[in-house]
C-alpha cells in the first residue's frame, strides 16, 4: 500500500492474521447474504418430517418441530453476531472514552472511576445479566443492554492503562510546548496510540460475546422461541443429544468457528501491531 | 606469534523480506596480544554487527562469510557446542546498554557467579578459590562493593554506572582473553564517562587481556586504544596506530570526523550516510568526499600503506 | 544440551498432562458396592392388612429376607430440607422414602383407606374423630400416641402456610391415648381425603432436640432415616425392623433418593445404570429408553392437567365463539402423537377419566378448523384488509400466547398452537419465560392466552379442582375477573355434601358448565413416564398422589 | 533583559506522612539577555531539565518568579500561555520521541500551523511545510515516513523546523545532540548557530557536554544538586574556575 | 508494601459493599418476589392466592419497605450471620459451606489442568514462534476455547460416560465423578493460559539479558529456566489469577449440567427463586474471592519483580 501506515502491518508469516481474516470475511458474507441461502422458512413447523437426519433436503437435518437447522443457524446467525458486533462496538466506545480520560486527567477522577470499574469487574456477570434480562422484557435488546453494561468495563481498564504509560511519554510534553490544547492531546496522541490495543481487545470480544450469549440463551435469557439464536437452537437439541445431535452440534459448531475465526484476528493482530515484532536490518 | 583475534575478508548480510541487504563488506583486521583496538564509526555503520559476528551472537535471519581466526582457531565452522566452549570463558563480551542487560530477577552476585558455575565445563571441586570468593574480590578491585552488600542487590536497584562494572566483572572473572565492549560511554554523563574510562584502563593493565573497544567517541577511543580502526557504510576505511590516524588522519572521511568535534570547531560535512539497500558502488564515501576524482567512482579503493602499520583504503592517498 | 533433548522432554509433559486430562482416576462404575446390614430377626408380623396401597397384601414369609440391595430413586424437585413441620420434604418422605405415613391412605379408585388411623367418622357439622392404630412405633421406638399427632398437625398450623387453606382444621383436642377430636372451621366432608396427602404426615416430637432445633425426621414409615446432604440433596433410609406394618418382603436394605433437576442428565443417569427409579425423561429420549433391554419403560396419565387459560379480560375473548374457536383449532392429538410421544392422553372433558368423579359427555372440542374458522367469521374476527391475518373491528390482531419454562411440555405445545392458529389465519407471538414472569404478565394483563399446568389430586378430594381454578374467590378466576354463579353455587355444595355419590353428582355438574365456559379448559392431559431397571418389581402407578409412591414391597431381582 | 528566573524553586514531597521533602532546584537567579546563548551545565539530576520545563510553563515553580519580558509568566492564564508558546520554543534530548509514532513527518510538522491556524488553505501549509524542512536540510522523500523511520538527526532538524514555524524569541535546548553522532551533532550545532544569527533567537542550551557548550555558548552557569554554584563567560569559566565542582567536571575532560 | 495492602482491603471493603448493595435492590426491583417462588414451589403452580402471599411476606418481613430491610440484613452481615434462605429455610452459611469445597475443588483442577496443559504449550510455541507447532498449537487451542462449554460437556458424558463407561456422567459421588466438569471447565481456560504464557515468553526471549545469557555461554536449560522462564513467571500468576476468577462467575453451566451442587448452581437458583438471603450470602462470597485473588496475585507479582515496589497506591 502506497501509504504505509505504521498502525498495520501484515507480512506473510503471519498465518493466524490472514487465516482469521479470510474466515471472518466469509462468515459476514454468509450472515449478510443469509436471508437468499435459507432453503426453508427458518419458523416454519412441520411435524411430519421431525428429526429427520442432515440430508441433501435438509443439509442440517431437521429439529424437534419439524424446522430446517441449516436455515435456522443462518438467520440465527444474524441475532448472533449483531449482538455481538453491538456490545462489542458500544463497550470499546464508551469503555475507551472513561478509561483515557480517567488515565488522562489523573489524580482524584482516576481514582473514583477505577474503583467503579473496579466494583462492576467484580461483579458477578451471571447476576447482573439474569437481575437486568428479569425486569427488562426477556428479548435480544434487553440482553444486548445487560451485556454492554458489564462488558465496557473491561475496555475502560486497558484504556485506562494505556493512557497512563503514554501520559509520561517526552511526546506529550513537546505537544504541549508546541502548543497543542488538553483536548487536542487527547484525541491527536492518546487515542490513536490507544487504538491498536483496543482493536486487539475488541475482535477478542466478539468470540466471547457469541460464546457468552449462547450460554445465557442456555440459561433462558435473550430471544426467546421460535426466533432462532445460535444458543438457544443448542439448549433445544439438548435433550435429543443422542438420537439427533445435528440438532446441537450444528450450531455449537457455528458458534466455535464464528468465535475461532474472530479469536485468530484477534491474536494474529496482536503480532502486527507489536512493533518491535517487525523484520528489521539490526545495525545497531 | 598469531594475533588473538584475526578477522579476513569478513562479509555480513541480513535476509530481509525476501533479499538479502550486504551490511560488513570484506572487513579485515587483527588484535594482538594484550591490546586494545579501537573500532571508530558513526551510528549505523555496522561496528556492532561485527562486534556480535564475532561472538556469533547474531539473529537467525543473519547470513555470515569470511574467516574469523581466535589464536589460530577458525571459529566460524565451530559447532555451538563447540563454540560455548570458548564464549563467555574466553572471548566475553560487555554490551552495550547495562541496565537491560542484567536479568531483573536475579541477583547481581548470582548472575556474575553464573559465568562460572552454569557453564557445561564448570567443576566444583576444580575451584582453588570458591567462586563466591572470586566475585567478592573482582567487586572489590571494581570500586562496587560498598560495604560487601553488592551481592545481594538486583539490577534494578543500581545506577547505569554501576550495572556497566558489574557486566565488566563477568568478562573478568572468567579472566578471559579478549573482551568485546559495546559503545561503553553511549548517553553516559560527562564525569561517568571519566569513570568508565578509568575502569576500562584498569581491566586492560591488571587482566592483560585484549579488547575490541567499539565506540563511536573519539576521545575515549584516544584514551584506550593502542590501535584504531575507522569504519564507514560496512567497511574499513582507515587502520594504525591511535597517534598515526588521530593526529593525521589520512582518509578524508576520518579527517572530516575529527575535524566536526566540537573542540575543533565542529566543521559540517554535509549529507549522511547511504542507507544499506542502495549502497553507491566503489568507495561509499564518494557523494560526501571533498576531494572526490573520476577514479573514486569507478574503481574500488585499495589498500596503501603511507607509513609502518597505518594503512588507508583511498585513491587520493596512492601518490604519497 | 541440545535445543532438541529440551524439546523433548516439554512434549512428553504435554503428551502426559494430555493423557492425565482425560483417563483422570476414574474407577470403573457400577452400582454401590451394597452394604450389608444385619437382617433383624423379622418380628411377629402383626395381621398385615394393606398398608401399602394398591397392591395385594404382601403374604408374610416366615423366612428373614436378606435385605442386602439399594434402592435409588431420582426425583425432579430439590429436597430443601426434612423438616415437616416447615413443609419441607413431607411429599419425598411419604411416598418416595417412606419413611413417614399418614392417618389414612388412597387407593387408586381414590377410596379412603386405614393407615396410622384405624377407623374415623364426622361426628358433627364441624368435628371429626379419629381412632389411632395400637402398637405403632416410631423409628426411636417410642409409641405413637394421639399426643404425637397434635403435636406434629398444630406445628405445621403455625409454619405451613396451605395447611390452614387445604385441611381447614381450627383445632385438635385429645380425647384419650388413641382417639382425636378435630374442629374444622367450614363444614367439610374431605377431612380424611385431605389427611392422606402430604399435608397429614405425622412425625414425631423427638425430632427436634432439646433446644428445639430441628435434628432429624422420626417417623412410623417402613424405612427410617439414614443420612441427608443437603448441598446435594441426597437422602438415605435404612430398613426399620419393628415397622408396624410387618415384612413388606423385599430385600431392598436401603432407598436413597437423589434430586437430579434437569431431566437430559436424569435420563443419562438412568442409561448409565446410576439410577434404579426415575420420572420424566425428555420426550426425545423415550424411543431410545424403549429399546434399551436393561431399562423398563412404563407411561401413564396423571391426574395433572394442561390447562388453557383465556383472558376474558381482553374484549374480543369476552364472546363465547371466539374461545370455543380457538379450543376447536388445536389438533391434540397431533401434539400428543408427534410432540410428547404418546406421553399423557387428549381429554374428553375437564378431567381425566380415571378419577371417579370426572364427568367426560361433554363436547371435547375435537379437532375442526372449519368450525373454529365458521365461529369467528361469525364473531366478527375476519381478514379485511386481505393481509392473509384476521383483523378484529379493523386494527390488526396478534395474540399474545404465554406459558412458563418449568414444564417441559408447555413450550412444546405453545408453539403448536401458535402454528395451528396461523392455519386458520390468527396471528400470533410466543413468549415462553420464567413462571414468576408469567405470573407478573398476568397480573398486569399483559396476554391473551396462557397455557398452564394443574394437579387435579393435589387435594384428593372432588372439590378441589373446581376450587382452584372455577371458584370465583379462587385467585385464578379472580385475578381476569371470571364468575359463574351457577358453578360457585354446585362447588360449595359439593364441598360440604357427605354423601359420595351426590358430592360426585354435583362436581359433575360444575364440569359440565366449566366446559360450556370454555375460560379454564384442559387441552392436555400431563403423562408421566417411569424409566425403572429392569430388575425393579412389585412398582406401580398411583394417580391418587402428588408425584408418585414408591410401594414398600418395590424390590430389585438379582 | 529577556528572561530573568527569580529565586525559583521546584519541592517534591514524599514518605508516608508527605514529610520527606526533595529540592529539585533550589533558589536559582538567572538573567538571559536578548540574542545570547546561555549555557546550563551540569550532570543529570543536577535540576537543568526541571529549570527548563519551569520556564516552558510545564511545571509549576513552588515558590520563585519567572520574568519573560519583565511580566512573570508563572502566574498566566491558560490563554496567555497560548499566546506565549508561540515566542518561547524547546527542542528535546531524544529525538524520534518528540513525535507522534502514528503521524507522518509531514502532518508532524503541520500541526502548529494547523493549531495557531498560520495557514489559510491546504497549498499555502504545504508551502510552509516544504518551505521550512529545506531550509532546516530535511530532504523531500522523508515526508511520508514514521518517526522511528528517519534518522535522529533528520528528526532532529523536524523538531527545530517546527519551532521555526512559530519564530519564537526564546529556544530551549535540552541536550539536543546528546543522543547523536559526532558528525550530525555538528550539524545540528551548526544549524542552530545559524539560525541563532538569522533570526535573532535567544538560545538557552542544556548539556553536560562541556566540549559542546565551551564551542556554542556565551554564557554559562554550572548547576549542581538543583543550585547554580557558578556562572560567567564561557572562557573565564573555563580558564579560572571558582567552585570546585566546576574544577572537577574540568578535570573529567579526556 | 503494608500501606499498600491496607489500602487495597479497604478498597476490597468498599467494592464488596458497592456490589452486594446493588444486587439488593436489583433483586428487589425484579418482578416476582420470594413469596410467590415459595407458595409455587409448595402447591406445584396451582393457586397463588393471594392472602397464602401475605402470610408468607409477614413471616419473612418481606412486607417492610426495602431499605428496612436492607438495613437488617446489612446489620446481619456485619456480625457475620447472612440470615435465613427463604428456600431451604435454613441458615445461608451452612449452605454456602456445604457447597463451597464442591466448586473450590472442582475451580482448582480445572485451573491445574489448564495449567498443566497450557503452561508447556504456550512456552513450546514461543520458542518454536510462527512454525508449524505454533500456529497449529493456537488454531487448537483456540478451537477448544470457541466451543461453548455446555456442548462440550454433553460431547464429554456421551463419550467418556456413556460409551466408555469411565466416569459417572453426574453428581459428586464417586471419586471420578470431578473429572468430566473440570475438563469442561478446563477447555474453556487452556486458550487465555496458552496465549499469555506465549506472549509473556515471547517478551522475555526478546529482551537484551537473553543474548547476555547467550554470551556467557551457560547452559541452555538454566538459560531457559532460570532467565527466560523465571522471567516469565510473573505473567503465569497473573493468568492463573485470571482464571482463579473467572471460575468463581463462570462455573454455573457445567455445574448445571453436571449436577454438580456447587456455588453456581446455587446462585442460579437462588435467583430464579427470588432468595435474596442465600442470593446476597453467595454474591459476597463469589466478589470476595475475586477480589481477594486478585489482591493475592498482586501480592505475589510483587514478591517475585523486584522492581515492582508499591509505594504508590
Amino acid at each position: 500500500m502506497k501509504k504505509r501506515s505504521a498502525l498495520f502491518h501484515i507480512n506473510r508469516k503471519n498465518v493466524l492474521l490472514i487465516l482469521g481474516l479470510t474466515l471472518s470475511a466469509l462468515i459476514l458474507l454468509i450472515t449478510i447474504f443469509s436471508p437468499l441461502l435459507e432453503t426453508h422458512n427458518p419458523t416454519k413447523m412441520n411435524l411430519p418430517n421431525k428429526l429427520k437426519a442432515p440430508s441433501s433436503e435438509n443439509y442440517f437435518g431437521t429439529d424437534a418441530l419439524g424446522r430446517d437447522v441449516y436455515s435456522r443457524i443462518l438467520e440465527g446467525s444474524r441475532v448472533s453476531l449483531g449482538t455481538a458486533f453491538v456490545v462489542v462496538i458500544f463497550s470499546a466506545i464508551l469503555g475507551t472514552a472513561i478509561g483515557l480520560f480517567s488515565g488522562f486527567i489523573g489524580g482524584r477522577t482516576d481514582m473514583v472511576c477505577m474503583r467503579i470499574v473496579d466494583i462492576f469487574l467484580a461483579f458477578p456477570t451471571i447476576v447482573f445479566v439474569l437481575a437486568m434480562t428479569t425486569f427488562l422484557p426477556t428479548n435480544q435488546l434487553s440482553l444486548i443492554l445487560a451485556i454492554c453494561c458489564i462488558n465496557w468495563v473491561r475496555y475502560a481498564r486497558i484504556a485506562r492503562g494505556e493512557a497512563v504509560i503514554i501520559r509520561n511519554v517526552e511526546y506529550i510534553e513537546a505537544a504541549t510546548a508546541i502548543g497543542n490544547s488538553k483536548t487536542g492531546i487527547l484525541f491527536r496522541y492518546f487515542l490513536p496510540n490507544t487504538v491498536s490495543k483496543i482493536l486487539i481487545m475488541m475482535s477478542m470480544d466478539i468470540g466471547s460475546i457469541i460464546l457468552y450469549c449462547a450460554s445465557l440463551s442456555f440459561l433462558g435469557l435473550g430471544t426467546q422461541p421460535p426466533s432462532p439464536a445460535w444458543g438457544t437452537m443448542i439448549n433445544e437439541g439438548r435433550d435429543y443429544i443422542r438420537n439427533a445431535p445435528w440438532i446441537s452440534i450444528a450450531p455449537g459448531i457455528a458458534v466455535a468457528v464464528t468465535a475461532l475465526s474472530f479469536n485468530m484476528i484477534g491474536d494474529g493482530l496482536r503480532d502486527a501491531l507489536d512493533p518491535r515484532m517487525r523484520e528489521s536490518i539490526q545495525t545497531e | 606469534m598469531e594475533p588473538v583475534l584475526r578477522i579476513d575478508d569478513l562479509c555480513v548480510g541480513f535476509h530481509v523480506r525476501d533479499r538479502v541487504v550486504n551490511i560488513i563488506n570484506h572487513v579485515s583486521l587483527h588484535i594482538g596480544e594484550n591490546e586494545v583496538l579501537g573500532l571508530i564509526g558513526e551510528t549505523g555503520c555496522g561496528k556492532s554487527v561485527t562486534g556480535s559476528a564475532v561472538l556469533r551472537l547474531l539473529p537467525d535471519n543473519a547470513v555470515v562469510a569470511g574467516q574469523i581466526d581466535y589464536r589460530g582457531k577458525a571459529l566460524l565452522p565451530m559447532s555451538e557446542h563447540e563454540f560455548n566452549r570458548l564464549r563467555g570463558a574466553k572471548i566475553v563480551s560487555v554490551p552495550q546498554s547495562p541496565s537491560t542487560s542484567l536479568n531483573p530477577m536475579m541477583t547481581v552476585g548470582m548472575q556474575v557467579e553464573e559465568c562460572l558455575t552454569r557453564r557445561p565445563d564448570y567443576s566444583k571441586k576444580a575451584q582453588q578459590v570458591p567462586v563466591r570468593e572470586r566475585v567478592q574480590q573482582i567487586f572489590e578491585r571494581l570500586r562496587l562493593n560498598e560495604r560487601g552488600k553488592i551481592f545481594r542487590k538486583y539490577p534494578c536497584e543500581l545506577s547505569g554506572g554501576m550495572c556497566q562494572r558489574v557486566l565488566i566483572s563477568m568478562g573478568a572473572i572468567t579472566n578471559a582473553d579478549l573482551i568485546v565492549v559495546d559503545e561503553p560511554t553511549k548517553a553516559v554523563d560527562w564525569i561517568l564517562r571519566a569513570g568508565v574510562v578509568d575502569v576500562l584502563r584498569k581491566m586492560k593493565e591488571d587482566y592483560r587481556c585484549a579488547m575490541m573497544m567499539i565506540t563511536h567517541d573519539i576521545g575515549v577511543a584516544r584514551a584506550l586504544s593502542n590501535r584504531i580502526a575507522v569504519m564507514y557504510a560496512g567497511e574499513i576505511v582507515e587502520t594504525g596506530t591511535a597517534g598515526q590516524v588521530l593526529d593525521h588522519p589520512q582518509h578524508p572521511y576520518t579527517a572530516d570526523l575529527i575535524s566536526a568535534l566540537p573542540e575543533n570547531g565542529f566543521h559540517v560535512t554535509e549529507g549522511f550516510m547511504p542507507s544499506f539497500e542502495e549502497m553507491p558502488a566503489a568507495c561509499r564515501y564518494q557523494d560526501r568526499c571533498a576531494h572526490c576524482v573520476e577514479a573514486c567512482r569507478s574503481g574500488k579503493p585499495e589498500m596503501h600503506e603511507t607509513e609502518p602499520g597505518h594503512f588507508v583504503y583511498c585513491h587520493r592517498c596512492r601518490g604519497e | 544440551m541440545k535445543k532438541k533433548t529440551i524439546v523433548r522432554i516439554l512434549t512428553v509433559l504435554l503428551a502426559l498432562a494430555l493423557f492425565a486430562g482425560c483417563a483422570g482416576t476414574g474407577e470403573t462404575t457400577g452400582t454401590e458396592p451394597p452394604k450389608t446390614n444385619t437382617p433383624a430377626p423379622a418380628n411377629t408380623a402383626a395381621p398385615t392388612n394393606a398398608p401399602a396401597p394398591a397392591n395385594t397384601p404382601a403374604p408374610a414369609e416366615a423366612k428373614p429376607a436378606a435385605r442386602d440391595k439399594v434402592l435409588r430413586i431420582a426425583i425432579t424437585s430439590v429436597l430443601t430440607g426434612l423438616d415437616v413441620t416447615h413443609g419441607q420434604g413431607s411429599t419425598q418422605m411419604l411416598e418416595q422414602a417412606n419413611m413417614l405415613e399418614t392417618l389414612t391412605v388412597l387407593d387408586k379408585n381414590f377410596n379412603v383407606l386405614p393407615c396410622l388411623a384405624t377407623e374415623w367418622k364426622r361426628t358433627g357439622e364441624k368435628t371429626w374423630e379419629f381412632r389411632l392404630r395400637e402398637g405403632v412405633l416410631f423409628h426411636d421406638g417410642t409409641p405413637l400416641t394421639a399426643d404425637a399427632v397434635k403435636w406434629c398437625l398444630d406445628e405445621k398450623s403455625k409454619y405451613v402456610d396451605t395447611y390452614a387453606a387445604y385441611t381447614q382444621i381450627e383445632s385438635i383436642d385429645v380425647i384419650d391415648d388413641l382417639t382425636l377430636r378435630f374442629n374444622t372451621s367450614e363444614p367439610t366432608s374431605e377431612l380424611a381425603n385431605v389427611l392422606a396427602s402430604q399435608i397429614g404426615t405425622i412425625m414425631a416430637p423427638t425430632s427436634f432436640k432439646a433446644d428445639g432445633t430441628f435434628d432429624k425426621p422420626i417417623g412410623t414409615g417402613c424405612y427410617m432415616y439414614d443420612s441427608f446432604d443437603v448441598s446435594a440433596s441426597i437422602l438415605t433410609a435404612v430398613f426399620f425392623d419393628q415397622y408396624w406394618g410387618g415384612d413388606p418382603g423385599t430385600s431392598v436394605g436401603k432407598r436413597v433418593v437423589v434430586s437430579i433437576p434437569d431431566a437430559s442428565t436424569r435420563s443419562l443417569a438412568a442409561i448409565n445404570g446410576e439410577v434404579d427409579i426415575m420420572m420424566d425423561a425428555p420426550f426425545s429420549e423415550l424411543a431410545n429408553l424403549e429399546q434399551d433391554t436393561n431399562l423398563s419403560v412404563s407411561k401413564f396419565t396423571t391426574t395433572r392437567t394442561y390447562y388453557l387459560e383465556q383472558n376474558i379480560r381482553k374484549e374480543y375473548l369476552q364472546d363465547v365463539r371466539v374461545r370455543r374457536a380457538l379450543l376447536y383449532a388445536i389438533d391434540r392429538q397431533t401434539i400428543l402423537d408427534s410432540l410428547l410421544m404418546g406421553v399423557g392422553g387428549v381429554p374428553q372433558g375437564i378431567l381425566d377419566a380415571s378419577m371417579p368423579w370426572a364427568n367426560t359427555d361433554v363436547d371435547p372440542y375435537a379437532y375442526d378448523p372449519a368450525k373454529a374458522m365458521q365461529l369467528l367469521d361469525e364473531a366478527g374476527i375476519k381478514d379485511s384488509d386481505g393481509d392473509g391475518w384476521r383483523e378484529y373491528n379493523g386494527e390488526n390482531l396478534e395474540l399474545v400466547l404465554i406459558t412458563m419454562t418449568f414444564r417441559p411440555g408447555c413450550p412444546l405445545i405453545l408453539q403448536a398452537m401458535q402454528q395451528y392458529y396461523e392455519e386458520i389465519g390468527l396471528k400470533s407471538v410466543t413468549k415462553i419465560v420464567e413462571y414468576s414472569t408469567v405470573t407478573q404478565m398476568r397480573n398486569d394483563n399483559e396476554y391473551d392466552l396462557n397455557l398452564s399446568s394443574a394437579s387435579a389430586t393435589y387435594v384428593p378430594t372432588a372439590s378441589y379442582y373446581l376450587s382452584s381454578l372455577y371458584w370465583s374467590e379462587g385467585s385464578n378466576a379472580q385475578t381476569i375477573g371470571y364468575k359463574n354463579e351457577k358453578l360457585d353455587e354446585l362447588y360449595l355444595e359439593c364441598l360440604a355434601e357427605d354423601d359420595l355419590q351426590k358430592k360426585y353428582a354435583l362436581a359433575k355438574e360444575a364440569q359440565a358448565l366449566a366446559q360450556e365456559d370454555a375460560v379454564f379448559t384442559t387441552v392436555m392431559l400431563y403423562g408421566a413416564v417411569f424409566i425403572n431397571s429392569a430388575k425393579v418389581t412389585g412398582f406401580d402407578y398411583s394417580p391418587a398422589v402428588h408425584d408418585f409412591i414408591v410401594p414398600n414391597s418395590t424390590d430389585l431381582m438379582d | 533583559m529577556l528572561l530573568e528566573l527569580r529565586n525559583v524553586t521546584k519541592t517534591y514531597w514524599s514518605g508516608v506522612m508527605r514529610n520527606k521533602a526533595f529540592h529539585a532546584v533550589k533558589d536559582v537567579n538567572l538573567e538571559i539577555g536578548e540574542r545570547e546563548i546561555f549555557g546550563i551545565i551540569g550532570e543529570s539530576g543536577s535540576g537543568k531539565t526541571t529549570t527548563c520545563k519551569i520556564i516552558m510553563g510545564l511545571l509549576k515553580p513552588t515558590s520563585g518568579a519567572v520574568l519573560y519580558q519583565g511580566e512573570d509568566i508563572t502566574k498566566l492564564g491558560k490563554a496567555k500561555w497560548h499566546e506565549l508558546r508561540k515566542s518561547i520554543q524547546m527542542i528535546f534530548q531524544h529525538p524520534q520521541m518528540t513525535f507522534n509514532p502514528r503521524s507522518t513527518v509531514y502532518s508532524a510538522c503541520a500541526e502548529p500551523i494547523r493549531i495557531y491556524k498560520l495557514a489559510k488553505d491546504a497549498d499555502e501549509e504545504r508551502e510552509m511545510v516544504l518551505g521550512i524542512l529545506d531550509r532546516v536540510g530535511v530532504s523531500r522523500d522523508q515526508l511520508e515516513k514514521y518517526p522511528h523511520e528517519i534518522s535522529g538527526g533528520q528528526a532532529q532538524r523536524l523538531s527545530i523546523a517546527r519551532t521555526l514555524l512559530l519564530k519564537p524569541s526564546l529556544l530551549i535546548c535540552d541536550e539536543p545532540t546528546s543522543m547523536l553522532d559526532i558528525s550530525v551533532q555538528a550539524q545540528i550545532l551548526s544549524l542552530l548557530k545559524e539560525i541563532h544569527g538569522k533570526e535573532n533567537l535567544t538560545l538557552l542550551y542544556i548539556s553536560h557536554n562541556l566540549d559542546v557548550v565551551a564551542a556554542i555558548c556565551d554564557r554559562i552557569a554550572v548547576m549542581k544538586d538543583g543550585e547554580i554554584v557558578e556562572m560567567g563567560n564561557t572562557d573565564e569559566v573555563f580558564s579560572s574556575p571558582k567552585h570546585d565542582y566546576t574544577k572537577r567536571l574540568l578535570s573529567a575532560r579526556i | 508494601m503494608l500501606k499498600y495492602i491496607v489500602k487495597r482491603l479497604l478498597v476490597m471493603l468498599l467494592v464488596l459493599w458497592a456490589v452486594s448493595t446493588m444486587t439488593y435492590f436489583m433483586v428487589h426491583v425484579t418482578p416476582g418476589d420470594a413469596a410467590t417462588a415459595i407458595v409455587f414451589n409448595l402447591t406445584g403452580g396451582t393457586n397463588m392466592d393471594e392472602e397464602l402471599i401475605e402470610r408468607i411476606n409477614k413471616r419473612f418481613d418481606l412486607d417492610k419497605p426495602v431499605y428496612v430491610q436492607y438495613f437488617n440484613w446489612l446489620l446481619g452481615v456485619f456480625r457475620m450471620d447472612f440470615g435465613i434462605s427463604y428456600r431451604y429455610n435454613m441458615p445461608v452459611m451452612d449452605m454456602i459451606k456445604a457447597r463451597l469445597p464442591n466448586t473450590a475443588r472442582l475451580g482448582l483442577t480445572a485451573v491445574f489442568l489448564s495449567a498443566l496443559i497450557g503452561i508447556p504449550l504456550g512456552v513450546l510455541s514461543a520458542l518454536r514462534q510462527n512454525r508449524l507447532l505454533d500456529h497449529t498449537s493456537r488454531v487448537a487451542t483456540l478451537f477448544i476455547g470457541s466451543v461453548p462449554g455446555f456442548l462440550s460437556g454433553l460431547v464429554l458424558i456421551i463419550i467418556f460416560s456413556l460409551k466408555l463407561k469411565w466416569f459417572p456422567t453426574s453428581g459428586m459421588k464417586t471419586a471420578g465423578s470431578i473429572v468430566l466438569p473440570a475438563v469442561t471447565l478446563a477447555l474453556g481456560m487452556v486458550a487465555t493460559t496458552t496465549r499469555m504464557m506465549r506472549t509473556g515468553m515471547l517478551d522475555v526471549l526478546r529482551q537484551d539479558f537473553m543474548v547476555v545469557a547467550k554470551a556467557k555461554g551457560i547452559r541452555r536449560s538454566s538459560m531457559l529456566v532460570s532467565h527466560a522462564f523465571r522471567n516469565a513467571l510473573p505473567s503465569i500468576v497473573t493468568v492463573i489469577g485470571l482464571q482463579i476468577g473467572h471460575i468463581l462467575g463462570g462455573s454455573v453451566l457445567v455445574e448445571t449440567i453436571f449436577a454438580w451442587p456447587g456455588l453456581g448452581s446455587l446462585l442460579n437458583d437462588a435467583v430464579s427463586n427470588r432468595d435474596t438471603p442465600m442470593l446476597e450470602g453467595c454474591v459476597i462470597l463469589i466478589t470476595f474471592g475475586y477480589t481477594a485473588i486478585n489482591l493475592l496475585v498482586d501480592v505475589v507479582y510483587a514478591w517475585l519483580d523486584p522492581r515492582v515496589k508499591y509505594t504508590e497506591g
